[in-house]
């Protein structure tokens, strides 16, 4: 593999059911540049569609006048993936815990729980409109 | 991204979910479910065998099913699920919540 | 598919050895927005290896400090690929045809005629520096 | 990306191209065949049969090479070629200048 890998950006429109062609092809490209299989297959794929589902949903609130903004950093170690919608953003630290058994039998509110476990490290800008997951390359 | 019904002759609904279990279609899901309950079922099996992906909406449809399921008395079991989605119950402790079989035959054997 | 897809962008380090993965991108997510297997196949990916070489070769002249810019926008009946170099550019019409008899046994100055041949349209800037392939839709 | 070589009885050097034919790896090519050159061998047969992809660098390597042997009082043929490289060849004109077999069989049958 390139230490000095191709560096990708996708803009998706405001629809779900172009979610899944955008994640197979980051998901590709990711597997390219050097995630693990497992990773490309399952951490970064699910960690992918959640936060494009929250950014079309939540962020752009299904505007089709707004776009979701994707780019994919492959450094030597990391591979870094932003997702950036054209909403007015959120505070994710008042994103409670899912899993605790009062919260368990809730229908929502798992997506950010799913994210933070499946990806090395996750960062929001300050206005919670762009979130940036890292993962670990093989 | 379509979902098959059959009855099973042990008495048991059982859903297949082609593809895909998603924000986008989840809520068919819970019209074939919700159905099924109006129809007089009280035993659900959703079979994983052939589903590729479940998504947070995906598992929170099934959350909110197997309640109402058991609000009514019935229960709503899984069935097939490969290891990737197996992982996403245990990382959510919703292995804790369902009774998941190995197999359809052995969830239905067990129903 | 889509009327409105997901545009993508590359940036593509100046090294032949990334061109192979690069085209791969590109093709896959051209057949996803609906050009024909075949010309996803072939046309597309003989036109997009070519003009990424130049870029590579003559236009940024193998430097490692410059970049490639790739950028793939899809309207409902146009594919549209955008091949940028940071190099001077050049003059397309000064390229001789390699098909006439005196050329023919020459080694080089097959690709921008390959180019021509596969995509339904080609345009170039003013600079010489980027060049654009249409393609039609299925 | 590599080059295989082996001498077939009948007197032909035959190359077979696994995966691709391109800038990045035709200068292997030519040194290879310039060496069979130098061997004595006058017969080259390129096999394309493994190959995936020919750039225009690659169809241009072929060309001198051609040439070369030509030069040399020999002949370069090709084989092998699915639809898409042999679409190549016909764009650029050079099914004029090459010897085509269908197949390695055929080609080394006609030499
Ligand atoms: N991009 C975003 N823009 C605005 N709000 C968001 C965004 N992403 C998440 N949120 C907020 O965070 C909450 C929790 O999101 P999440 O954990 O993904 O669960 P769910 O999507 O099931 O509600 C959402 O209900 C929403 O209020
Ligand atoms: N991006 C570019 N920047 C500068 N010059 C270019 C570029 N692309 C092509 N050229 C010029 O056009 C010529 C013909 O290119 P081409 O037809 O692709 O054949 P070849 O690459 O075999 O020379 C090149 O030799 C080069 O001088």
């Amino acid at each position: 593999m390139a230490e000095r890998g191709i560096e990708i950006a996708l803009r998706v429109p405001t629809a779900l059911d172009v979610v899944e062609e955008a994640v197979d092809l980051v998901a590709r490209h990711c597997l390219a540049s050097g995630l693990t299989p497992r990773a490309a297959r399952f951490n970064l794929r699910v960690a992918l569609a959640e936060a494009l589902a929250n950014a079309i949903i939540y962020g752009n609130r299904l505007d089709p006048g707004k776009t979701v903004d994707v780019r994919v950093v492959v450094t030597p170690s990391l591979l870094t993936v932003h997702v950036a919608d054209q909403g007015d953003g959120f505070d994710p630290a008042l994103v409670p815990d899912p899993t605790i058994p009062e919260r368990l039998e809730e229908e929502d509110g798992r997506g950010l729980f799913l994210i933070r476990q499946l990806v090395d490290e996750v960062r929001f800008n300050d206005r919670g409109n762009a979130i940036c997951m890292v993962l670990r390359r093989a | 991204m379509s979902f098959t019904l059959r009855k099973d002759p042990r008495g048991v609904v059982v859903i297949g979910v082609d593809g895909q279990l998603i924000v986008g279609n989840r809520h068919e899901l819970k019209q074939k479910v919700t159905e099924a309950l109006d129809a007089g079922e009280r035993k659900v099996l959703v079979d994983f065998t052939n589903t590729g992906y479940i998504d947070s909406s995906g598992l929170g449809a099934l959350v909110s099913l197997s309640k109402k399921l058991r609000d009514a008395g019935g229960e709503l079991r899984l069935a097939g699920l490969n290891e990737d989605l197996r992982t996403l119950f245990e990382l959510t402790k919703l292995d804790t919540l369902f009774n998941i079989g190995d197999t359809t035959e052995q969830a239905l054997a067990s129903f």
